[in-house]
C-alpha cells in the first residue's frame, strides 16, 4: 500500500514538473517558431539558441512586485492564477505517456480531463470579474460563452471515440488502436472504428482544442487588440507568469488528449518500428500537434466573438452531433 | 457646367452688387493683388484656376452664410475644410470654408465671411454637413471664432482647459 | 463581495479606448458609451500630439518650413511634401524641370507603396494576425532603402525644394526600383494569397461598417474610405496635377462599401502605383532638377491659393494666404485622415467593439497627421 | 445548404493555403541584422548630424558667414568667429550644435557656399543626459585631427 502510494506521489512530482518545464520550453519554442516563420531570428543571446531565456523571464517574472489594483476582489484576484495552472497539472497524472509511464490510470480518465478542463474557464471567469477592470470583466464574460460553445461539440466528438472504444480508459482507447497507423482513429474505413467521418472528427475535435485553449484564433479572451491584454490586463509579476504556463499546459494536455484519442497514443505507425520505445512515439505526436498550434497561431488573424459562436453552433456542433449519430448506426450495423 | 450652376445659384443672393462683380471676374490678376489693401465686397468672384487653384469665390455676410452652404450641400459638393485668418489691420476675422467635388465636373468653391474681432461670432454649418463639425471646434481653438449653435463647442487640439487662440496675431505665448 | 464595475442605472458604462490602447495606433483616445460589448455612443477625443504647424508656418521662412511636412504623416511623407513644394511653386510661379516632376512622382508612389504596406501590416495585426505584419515591413524595408540612398534619410525625407529636389538620382536607383517591382508583384500575390483569401479575415471585414455615400460627402471623406464605397474620386484623376496625366493608371473603385472594400481598394492601389513607377522609370527625361534660375528668396505675391494632392492617406489640401513676405501669412494644411477619423463616431453607433475596432484599422490612421 | 458546405469547403482550403506560406517562410533565411553585434555602413547621402570640413591644415573652412545659423529652421546651431590682426578672414571659435532641436533637415548644409560644413555617419546616439546632445563642434574637429 505504502509502496503504491510513494509511487503516485513520485508520479505526481514528475507530472508538475513535465507540466511546468514543457510550459516554459514552449514559450522559448514558440518565440522561436514565430521568429522563424517571420523570418527573425528569434531570443538567441541568452544560453545556446537562446534556451536560458525561459529560466531567467521566470526569474525577471519572480523579481517583480504583485500589484493588486485598488477595489480588486484580493482573494479571487490571487486564487485565480493558481486555479489556471492547477487544473493542467491535475490532468497530467491520469495521461499515459506509454504502455508503463503513467501515474494513476482511472477507468474514467477521460471524463476526469474533462471535469478539470472545465475548471479552467474559472480562473478567466475570477481574474476577469476581480480585476475590477472593464476589459477584464468584458473579456471573462466572452470567455464562458466560448467555454460552453466549445465544450459541446469537444465532448460529442469524445463520446463517438469512447463509443468506439467502449471504454473510458486512455489507456484502453490507445491499445485499441495498436498494430499500425492503419489502426488509428484519424484514418476512415481502416482505423477500428471503420467510420468515413473521422477525420472530420478529428478536425473538429482539434479545432475545439484550439478555442478551449484560448489559442489563436481563437484567442478571444485576451484579443490584445481589442481588450488591450483581457483578463490578465491588471496582472504583472507571477500572476502573469502563472497564467502564460498555465496557457501552455492546457496545450500539451489538448494535444495529449488529441493525441490518445485519434492518433494511437504511443503506438508506432508502423508495425516493424515499435522496437522504439512507446513514449518517443507518444512525445513526437504530440510535439508535432504542438508545432502544429503556434504554425496556426502565427499565420491566421483572429475571429470575432460572434464568428465563433457561429463557428461553434451552427456548424461544429450540427456535424459532430450528425457524425455521433452516424457511428452510432454503423455500430448497429456491423 | 456646374461652375456656372454654382456661380448663379450664389449670385443670387446678392442681388444689388451683381453688375459690379462682372468686371472684377474679367480682370483677372490685377485685381487680386489689391485685395489686401481695399476690404473686399460682398459677391461672388471667379478665379484664375490654374494660379490660385480654386474656381469660385464668395464673400458672403455672415447671416447668407447658411443660404450660401445649402446651395452647396444641394449641389453635392462635399467638405474640404474650415478654417479662419486673422486680419488684424482691418480688425476683422475671416473664416473660409473649402468645397470640392467628388465626380470629374472639376470645381473648388471657397466661401468667405467676415466678422468683427471683437465679437466673432458666425453661425455653425454642423445641420447642414455633420463633418464641420471638428472643423469648426478646431476653428474656435485657434481662432476664438463661435459657432452659433455648436453641439459641442469645446477645445479639440487643444487642451481641454485651453483659454487661448494661438493663431490669432497678437497671441503671444 | 464589493462590484468591480459599477453599472449606469441605464446599463450602459463608459469604455475609455485609448489614448494608450494597442488598436488605436498612436495616441488617440475614444470614449465609448457601451451596452455590453455594443457600442452605442461614441466620441473621438484627439490632439493629444497637436504641434501647431500652422503656427510654425507663419513664423517660419518658405524653405524652412519645408521640412515640417515630413513631421505630419511619417509613413507617407513625400506625398504631403509634394503638395506643400506644388503649392509654393504655383504661387510664386516657379518652374519645375520636367526630370525633377517625373521623380516626384516616382518617389511619391514609392512612398504610397511604402505606406499602404504598413497599413496592410498593421491592420492584419488589429484583426490579430500578426505575421503579415513582418512580411509587409521586409518590402517597405527595400523602398526605404532605395529611398535612403536618394534622400538621405529613412521617414522624414526633406527631398523636395521650390523648384525641383535636393539631389538627383543615380542609375543605381532605377535599377534598384526596377528590381523592386516584380519583387513587391509577387509580394502581393503572397499577400493576397495569405490574408485576402482567408476566410477568417473576409468574415470578419465583409457587410462591417457600411459607409454610404452621402456619409462620405458630408464629412468629406476621401482615399480608400471613398472609393471603398463607390465614389470614383482622386486627386490625381478629377484634378491632374504633375506629371500624373503623362501615366496610364486606373483608380479602383468597390461599391461594397464595407471595410472589405477599403482593404481592397488600398491592395489594389498597390499595383497601380507599381504601374505608374514603372512608366515613370520609362519615361524619366535626362535634364537639370533644379530650374537654371535657382529661385533665391521665395515671396509669392500677396493672395490667397490652394492646392490639393491624393497622398497615400487620401486628398491633402493646403491653403496660404500670402501678404508678400517673407513667410506666409497663414497656411492651412487639410489632413485627410482628420476627415475620415470624423466619419468614425456617427459610424460605429451601434457596431460590437470588434467591428468597432477593425473599422477604425481600415480608415488608416496616423494620429500625428490627425493631430498636425 | 449547397452555400453552406461550400463555404465550409472554401474556409478550409483557405486556411491551408495560408498555413502553406507560413511553411514555406519558416525554411526562408532570416532577413533581420541583429543590431549590436552587426551593424550596417550608412549610404553615402545618410543625414546625420552636422560636421566641419576641414582643410588641408586641419583648420575648419568655415569663414563665419552666418548663413546656417540663419538658414536653421529650430535655431539649433549657434557660432561666433573672431578677426585676428593681420588676416583677411574670420576664424571660427566656436561652433554649437544643439542636437537636442535639430531636425536634420540639411538646410544649413545647403546653405553653406563655402563647403565648410558635411553630414557625419553617426547614428549610434543615445544617452540619458540632454547635455551629451549639444556637440561642440569645433572640438570634435580638434578630437578627429588628433
Amino acid at each position: 500500500m505504502s509502496l503504491t502510494l510513494l509511487n503516485v506521489i513520485v508520479a505526481v512530482v514528475i507530472a508538475i514538473g513535465f507540466a511546468a518545464l514543457n510550459a516554459a520550453y514552449l514559450v522559448w519554442a514558440e518565440r522561436r517558431g514565430a521568429a522563424r516563420i517571420q523570418r527573425r531570428p528569434g531570443p538567441n543571446i541568452n544560453g545556446p539558441f537562446g534556451l536560458l531565456q525561459p529560466p531567467l523571464d521566470g526569474i525577471k517574472l519572480m523579481a517583480k512586485q504583485l500589484t493588486i489594483p485598488g477595489g480588486a476582489d484580493k482573494v479571487l484576484f490571487v486564487a485565480a492564477p493558481v486555479l489556471a495552472m492547477f487544473p493542467a497539472i491535475m490532468s497530467f497524472v491520469t495521461i499515459p505517456f506509454s504502455e508503463t509511464i503513467v501515474a494513476k490510470n482511472m477507468n474514467v480518465g477521460v471524463l476526469m480531463i474533462f471535469a478539470f478542463a472545465s475548471m479552467g474557464g474559472m480562473s478567466l471567469v475570477f481574474a476577469g470579474w476581480s480585476s475590477r477592470n472593464k476589459y477584464a470583466m468584458m473579456s471573462s464574460v466572452r470567455a464562458v460563452s466560448q467555454a460552453v460553445a466549445y465544450e459541446i461539440p469537444m465532448l460529442i466528438t469524445t463520446i463517438t471515440v469512447v463509443m468506439i472504444a467502449g471504454s473510458m480508459d486512455l489507456m484502453e482507447i490507445v491499445r485499441q488502436q495498436s498494430g499500425s497507423i492503419l489502426n488509428w482513429n484519424i484514418l476512415p474505413i481502416f482505423g477500428t472504428s471503420h467510420n468515413i467521418l473521422m477525420p472530420m472528427s478529428f478536425l473538429i475535435f482539434f479545432t475545439c482544442t484550439l478555442a478551449e485553449t484560448n489559442r489563436a484564433p481563437f484567442d478571444l479572451g485576451e484579443a490584445e487588440s481589442e481588450l488591450v491584454a483581457g483578463f490578465h490586463t491588471e496582472y504583472g509579476s507571477m500572476g502573469f507568469g502563472l497564467f502564460f504556463m498555465g496557457e501552455y499546459a492546457n496545450i500539451v494536455i489538448g494535444s495529449c488528449l488529441t493525441t490518445i484519442l485519434f492518433l494511437g497514443g504511443w503506438n508506432a505507425p508502423l508495425p516493424f518500428l515499435s522496437f522504439i520505445p512507446g513514449v518517443f512515439w507518444f512525445l513526437l505526436k504530440l510535439y508535432m500537434l504542438i508545432a502544429t498550434f503556434i504554425w496556426i497561431r502565427w499565420t491566421f488573424p483572429r475571429t470575432t466573438i460572434y464568428g465563433l459562436l457561429n463557428l461553434s453552433w451552427k456548424i461544429l456542433i450540427p456535424l459532430s452531433l450528425f457524425n455521433l449519430l452516424f457511428t452510432a448506426g454503423l455500430m448497429k450495423v456491423f | 457646367m456646374i461652375l456656372e450652376k454654382t456661380k448663379l445659384a450664389l449670385q443670387n443672393l446678392f442681388p444689388a452688387s451683381e453688375p459690379n462683380e462682372v468686371p472684377t471676374k474679367e480682370a483677372g490678376e490685377e485685381q487680386d493683388k489689391k485685395i489686401p489693401e481695399e476690404p473686399r465686397q460682398n459677391g461672388v468672384l471667379e478665379r484664375n484656376y490654374a494660379v490660385h487653384g480654386y474656381h469660385l469665390d464668395a464673400q458672403v455676410a455672415p447671416d447668407q452664410l447658411l443660404d450660401a452652404i445649402t446651395i452647396l450641400d444641394e449641389a453635392k459638393y462635399f467638405i474640404e475644410s474650415i478654417t479662419g485668418v486673422d486680419w488684424i489691420k482691418e480688425n476683422q476675422l475671416e473664416v473660409i470654408y473649402d468645397f470640392a467635388r467628388y465626380d470629374f465636373d472639376l470645381c473648388r468653391v471657397v466661401i468667405r465671411t467676415r466678422v468683427d474681432r471683437k465679437k466673432p461670432v458666425v453661425p455653425t454649418i454642423t445641420g447642414i454637413y455633420a463633418g464641420a463639425n471638428w472643423h469648426e471646434r478646431e476653428t474656435h481653438d485657434f481662432f476664438g471664432i463661435k459657432f452659433e449653435g455648436h453641439p459641442h463647442l469645446i477645445p479639440l487640439l487643444l487642451p481641454e482647459d485651453a483659454d487661448y487662440h494661438p493663431l490669432l496675431k497678437d497671441f503671444k505665448a | 463581495m464589493n462590484s468591480p464595475i459599477e453599472l449606469q442605472p441605464d446599463e450602459t458604462f463608459i469604455l475609455n479606448v485609448g489614448p494608450q490602447h494597442p488598436a488605436t495606433h498612436g495616441v488617440l483616445r475614444v470614449k465609448m458609451e457601451m451596452s455590453g460589448e455594443y457600442i452605442v455612443q461614441a466620441e473621438t477625443v484627439i490632439g493629444y500630439i497637436h504641434r501647431m504647424h500652422e503656427k510654425m508656418g507663419e513664423i517660419k521662412t518658405y524653405p524652412q518650413f519645408l521640412m515640417n511636412l515630413s513631421r505630419m504623416d511619417y509613413l507617407g511623407a513625400l506625398g504631403y511634401s509634394h503638395g506643400h513644394v506644388l503649392l509654393i511653386e504655383k504661387a510664386s510661379a516657379i518652374e519645375v524641370p520636367e526630370r525633377a516632376e517625373y521623380i516626384r512622382a516616382i518617389t511619391v508612389e514609392m512612398n504610397r507603396i511604402a505606406s499602404h504596406l504598413f497599413w496592410f501590416g498593421a491592420f492584419v495585426m488589429d484583426l490579430g494576425g500578426f505575421s503579415p505584419l513582418m512580411y509587409a515591413l521586409q518590402d517597405r524595408e527595400h523602398i526605404l532603402d532605395i529611398l535612403e540612398r536618394v534622400t538621405g534619410s529613412r521617414l522624414t525625407y526633406c527631398y523636395y525644394r521650390f523648384g525641383g529636389l535636393y539631389n538627383d538620382v543615380d542609375d543605381e536607383f532605377v535599377s534598384a526600383t526596377r528590381r523592386f517591382i516584380p519583387r513587391m508583384r509577387k509580394s502581393l500575390k503572397k499577400y493576397h494569397k495569405l490574408v485576402t483569401g482567408n476566410i477568417i479575415f473576409r468574415k470578419r471585414l465583409e457587410g462591417i461598417a457600411p459607409l454610404s455615400q452621402e456619409m462620405c460627402r458630408k464629412y468629406g471623406a476621401s482615399s480608400a474610405v471613398a472609393r471603398g464605397s463607390g465614389i470614383n474620386f482622386d486627386v490625381r484623376k478629377n484634378e491632374p496635377y504633375s506629371v500624373y496625366p503623362e501615366f496610364d493608371f486606373d483608380v479602383p473603385v468597390f461599391h461594397e462599401c464595407d471595410s472589405l472594400a477599403r482593404y481592397n481598394v488600398r491592395m489594389e492601389e498597390m499595383e497601380q502605383s507599381l504601374r505608374i513607377i514603372e512608366q515613370g522609370l520609362d519615361k524619366l527625361p535626362d535634364g537639370p532638377i533644379m530650374p537654371v534660375k535657382k529661385p533665391k528668396l521665395i515671396k509669392p505675391p500677396a493672395g490667397d491659393y490652394y492646392q490639393a494632392v491624393e497622398t497615400a492617406r487620401g486628398s491633402f489640401g493646403i491653403r496660404l494666404v500670402s501678404d508678400g513676405g517673407k513667410s506666409p501669412y497663414r497656411l492651412k494644411l487639410r489632413s485627410p485622415t482628420y476627415s475620415n477619423m470624423h466619419l468614425f463616431d456617427e459610424a460605429c453607433r451601434g457596431m460590437l467593439i470588434t467591428d468597432a475596432l477593425a473599422f477604425m484599422g481600415s480608415l488608416d490612421l496616423v494620429i500625428p497627421e490627425i493631430d498636425r | 445548404m449547397v452555400t453552406y458546405f461550400s463555404e465550409i469547403y472554401h474556409g478550409l482550403i483557405s486556411l491551408f493555403v495560408g498555413m502553406g506560406i507560413t511553411f514555406k517562410e519558416f525554411f526562408k533565411p532570416t532577413v533581420t541584422v541583429s543590431y549590436p553585434y552587426e551593424t550596417l555602413t550608412m549610404c553615402d547621402r545618410y543625414r546625420g548630424h552636422i560636421e566641419l570640413i576641414e582643410d588641408e591644415e586641419g583648420k575648419p573652412n568655415c569663414v563665419v558667414c552666418g548663413l546656417c545659423e540663419r538658414a536653421c529652421p529650430s535655431n539649433c546651431i549657434s557660432l561666433a568667429g573672431e578677426k585676428p590682426e593681420g588676416e583677411k578672414k574670420k576664424v571660427l571659435t566656436k561652433y554649437i550644435l544643439d542636437f537636442t532641436t535639430c531636425s536634420l533637415c540639411g538646410s544649413c548644409v545647403e546653405s553653406c557656399n563655402f563647403n565648410a560644413l558635411t553630414f557625419s555617419k553617426e547614428y549610434n546616439l543615445a544617452s540619458t543626459r540632454k547635455e551629451d546632445f549639444i556637440f561642440d563642434l569645433l572640438k570634435r574637429l580638434e578630437d578627429r585631427n588628433k
